[in-house]
């Protein structure tokens, strides 16, 4: 008898899990299904893709109407843009627990902040040279 | 902060680099742009921290690491001398090359705090990103030091043709995809560390055999390299700012070797294959006795003071004898003569794009006086003198007009149509080129021999008699 | 023994859903962690105004690069390619159930079609007129 | 189709639309721009397909829609002719307008097919963006269909000053907002009819204030507005190729409403609050008598053939008189007697952006014959004749000399500055602006009354006496 009602009770687990198992992929399909008309389910990388193709457009265009004769400035001040990789540096350091992980964040860091200083200054002394005729 | 906010604000850094690059297209809005790009980078910065929310601990390291980096940036910008900006440029991309590798190292290590897996469970396609990331960003460190030490003077800038070379490097690329799949496959360490080893010695062995000449191509294309790595890790941390700015960063590095190249005549290919420019060639000698005309400070002065308009052609030499001020101080005293002055730049002239335009502003010539090839080659016909000094390539005739010349095809500056050209070198030797100047044994030329800041004051002096 | 049995079977069910519950809300939250850092349950919202801000600035750079002469086939290919929005067109008329919202679809169809096959056929016909000296 | 291909594929149609534009840069390149957009599209359309796998009655809708369309779409393309382009895009706008309605109301109807909710159910930012879509499209096809009538001729191009209507059109836009918020809420039907109803009315209360003449900045605002609804619609089904290409569309009518007003000297605003072009105004009569030398045909040919460089100025009036191929005829003539021909174009000449530039090729004038504005205004004083056609305002001194006229500002072409400028037209009455042009009372000036094509030929046929 005792036998018997665990096993009933089992059953019922069995069926309930079952169930359980079925609401969620209902749920799971709905949820698929409307993803996919709407593009929720779109893979970041492919929009991740998408700015960058479109930013190397930007890059071509803005790149060609910088006047030559601050060729130069561009030159230190795309340096100190692509320092921006210091995002990486601070999350490495921010979150880490690794202490390997700290060093490598720490040493990114610090070349990184010398870069973003160094290069916008570098440029910020250039271009105040830059002077039109006093008339 | 929310991921949403976090994103939105990347995209506006991002929108603040280009705002910061858009500035440059003219001096007057240059500054404003410059300002653009510290704010966008003050976002990036501060968006990070709110996203990371670093222990007490931790915000103290970046804040030492921001001080130690900093200072040493602020540092360096305040002390460099303007003729050393290709050199600075070069030091600065190896830079951004090592912290990529360090940045890529930190996410192995830590994946969990970039959100790409755990340890030894990274995803594969950030794994593959990161990879990318961290093989052109050590490619771009050891690049960028040997083209910062053949700049500086600290290797010496002949080509090292090491024998089979292309062999070897084209074996040493094969060997990095084939370890990048096995990282993907393993995730293990020492995989890691041998791609980085390996894209080290890839970045060396690719710039020695270039000449010293050809450096400032070289660098700029390892500015578009560190461009490209910075976004390869932008794909890696979902980070719009890095992805933005990599790929602004790669388009300008790779459309000014375009410029370079072209303002040469030269393939890029040709470039980067290397083994041109290291030394000078032997001065051509075709058996025809030729004639130089010498001139001495005074003769200059003399056929300054009476011209009616003077054209002045900047070249490497004036950066190399640093005669910037001396010649800013010729020109005051012509235009107190009442002698029109102009300044006239060709795009290779010097060693890097726009170096000549840098160093006279530096010696606080109006922009508005500084005219590119194509918007005065037209007056040197209407000029009495033109004044070259250190230049020497950018106004060699034969490269219009002699087809056999292997600088033929490349833009020059009509140097030869003005009345009068002087020309101010050491000696009659060749540029960057190695190539003679057929101009030096002209009519209407006038050699000064001397260095050209020295000769500059001579000829100022020569006009107080 | 009976009612006992069952209240245990019961009780047993409760606790394996509970800690059906409990594993699923870690799986959750697990995933959650991972998406916040990896930025991946960023709203797609954001990067389509990613994309939308930088086609922008790319539409700005290349219409300003358009020569002057072609200003009025620049206003037909523009004019063509804003029919993309057939592809809206084509969902309501593909996939619709409701009779109306196919109606409406078939006619935003055939707009965009004729503005489509005009647009760039009359651009067409302009560029090849524009000819340079024979010599 | 997996939706990652779909996106990707979208991403790839949005590039071919940007090469599209791109390749307008330079009439060489342009026809293969046409072809990538083409491309461009086809992708689109059939990763649609892919992505909706109609059943066989959808499909066979779709392929009857595109039949219908797109053969009504081609027999308008080959039929119109190129004086008709500026209503013809004015028809176009207002079918992409009514398209972008008709989108939103399947959209509303049928939410699940677009994957943004269900009936009565539709996300909130969806109906947010879609209603914007909605009320942007409706504004641009009433706008647009006004725009079509005046061009065309079939309404008065008279501006139609209701009273209050700027009150009434603040009101409107605010009752949209009103209703926009009630969508959101209510998610009702009826609601969204209103939003089209009162878009649809506020697009017709907009564009009739504004003069006939004006309507190629109305084409164009409209043809920006048109890009907007796309992108709004493109946040709402999540499509990428539609967001790219608003961005495009919007940008690009944006920079030429902008650059028509900097030609015509005239702020955007002073455009749209209307009332301006409409009649002509009165001559001016500031009480001194004023002579004209009226000249005929064989005067006419008798100083061309004599000329060695004549410059031809075409504007409206050749439009009007379809006299492009007559002119070519006369050119030609004047080439083979030596005579050097050239033709300047004002960036406003004529009624719409490049207007001049499409007849001309039209009547075979090969493009580097045609120069723009500042490449050749030098050259006038260099030519013996000036033979402006049909053009009026863009030719007028007062524009460069007189500070109190209305135009005073706009750049013009420096016809005056020619030994003799012929000037034909049927009168002495007023251009677009309605001012006087005080160049036909000049000594240099012969005016040649009459039709522009009538006069044109009769110049041919008289140089064959
Ligand atoms: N700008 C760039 O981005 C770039 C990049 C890569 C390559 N390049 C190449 O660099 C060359 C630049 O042409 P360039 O005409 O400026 O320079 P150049 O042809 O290299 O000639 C420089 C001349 O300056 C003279 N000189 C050196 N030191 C001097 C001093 N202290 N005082 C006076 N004269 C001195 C040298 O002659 P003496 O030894 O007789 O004094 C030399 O002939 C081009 O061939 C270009 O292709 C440029
Ligand atoms: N292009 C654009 O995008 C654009 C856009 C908006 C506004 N606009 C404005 O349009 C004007 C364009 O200047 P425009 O010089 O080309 O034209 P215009 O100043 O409008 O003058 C056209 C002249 O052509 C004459 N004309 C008309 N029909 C003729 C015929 N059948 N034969 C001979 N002559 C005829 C008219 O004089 P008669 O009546 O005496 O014959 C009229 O004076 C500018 O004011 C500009 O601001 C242009």
């Amino acid at each position: 008898m005792e036998n018997n009602s665990v096993e009933t009770a089992l059953d019922q687990l069995d069926r309930a899990v079952a169930n359980l198992r079925l609401t969620l992929d209902n749920a799971d399909s709905v949820a698929d299904a409307v993803h996919v008309a709407s593009g929720g389910v779109v893979d970041p990388f492919v929009f991740r893709l998408a700015i960058f193709v479109l930013a190397i457009f930007v890059g071509y265009y803005v790149v060609w109407s910088v006047t030559p004769a601050l060729h130069t400035p561009l030159m230190a001040v795309t340096n100190a843009i692509s320092s921006v990789i210091v995002v990486g540096a601070l999350l490495a350091v921010g979150i880490s627990a690794s202490g390997l992980a700290t060093g490598f964040g720490f040493i990114a860091l610090v070349l990184a902040a010398v870069n973003i200083f160094g290069g916008f200054l570098v440029t910020q002394r250039m271009l105040a040279m830059y002077k039109k005729k006093e008339r | 902060m929310s991921v949403n906010l976090a994103s939105f604000l990347y995209l506006v850094s991002g929108v603040l680099f280009i705002m910061a690059l858009r500035g440059l297209s003219h001096p007057t809005t240059s500054r404003q742009g410059n300002t653009y790009g510290m704010v966008g980078m003050g976002i990036a910065i501060l968006t990070t921290l709110a996203l990371a929310r670093p222990t007490l601990g931790g915000f103290f390291l970046i804040l030492l690491g921001l001080a130690i980096g900093g200072g040493a940036g602020a540092l360096i910008a305040r002390r460099i001398a303007m003729t050393s900006m290709p050199q600075l440029v070069a030091a600065f991309h190896s830079l951004v090359g090592l912290a990529a590798v360090m940045v890529a190292a930190a996410a192995m290590y830590a994946p969990g705090s970039f959100g790409i897996g755990l340890v030894g469970a990274i995803h594969g396609q950030a794994l593959v990103e990161m990879s990318l990331g961290v093989a052109i960003g050590a490619i771009t460190f050891t690049g960028s030091v040997i083209a910062f030490l053949k700049l500086d003077g600290r290797m010496s800038g002949k080509p090292i043709l090491l024998p089979m070379r292309h062999v070897v490097n084209a074996a040493l690329g094969a060997l990095l995809v084939l370890l990048i799949i096995l990282l993907v496959g393993t995730q293990s360490y020492a995989v890691f560390w041998l791609i980085v080893l390996v894209s080290l010695a890839l970045g060396v062995l690719l710039i020695i055999p270039i000449g010293g000449a050809d450096m400032p191509v070289v660098v700029s294309m390892l500015n578009s390299y560190s461009g490209w790595a910075a976004a390869a890790l932008g794909f890696t941390l979902g980070n719009l700012a890095l992805i933005i700015t990599g790929a602004l960063v790669g388009s300008s590095g790779a459309i000014l070797s375009y410029i370079m190249c072209k303002g040469m005549n030269r393939s890029f290919i040709s470039v980067i294959l290397g083994g041109f420019g290291g030394e000078t060639a032997a001065a051509v000698d075709d058996g025809i006795e030729r004639t130089v005309k010498q001139g001495s400070a005074d003769d200059a002065a003399y056929l300054m003071a009476n011209a009616s308009k003077v054209i002045i052609v900047p070249g490497y030499g004036m950066a190399v004898a640093q005669a910037q001020h001396a010649l800013r101080e010729l020109a005051d005293r012509l235009k107190a003569n009442g002698v029109e002055v102009k300044y006239a730049i060709h795009p290779v002239a010097g060693r890097m794009p726009g170096h000549m335009n840098v160093l006279l502003a530096e010696a606080n010539v109006p922009y508005d006086e500084v005219f590119e090839l194509e918007d005065i080659n037209s007056e040197f016909a209407q000029a009495d003198v033109a004044y070259v000094i250190g230049a020497n390539d950018v106004t060699n005739p034969s490269a219009r007009d002699d087809k056999s010349s292997p600088i033929y095809g490349m833009p020059i500056l009509d140097v030869d149509k003005a009345k009068t050209c002087l020309f101010v070198k050491r000696s009659l030797g060749s540029g960057y080129a190695g190539i003679d100047n057929t101009l030096f044994y002209k009519d209407g030329t006038m050699m000064l021999l001397g260095d050209a800041k020295k000769m500059t004051e001579d000829i100022v002096k020569a006009m107080d008699h």
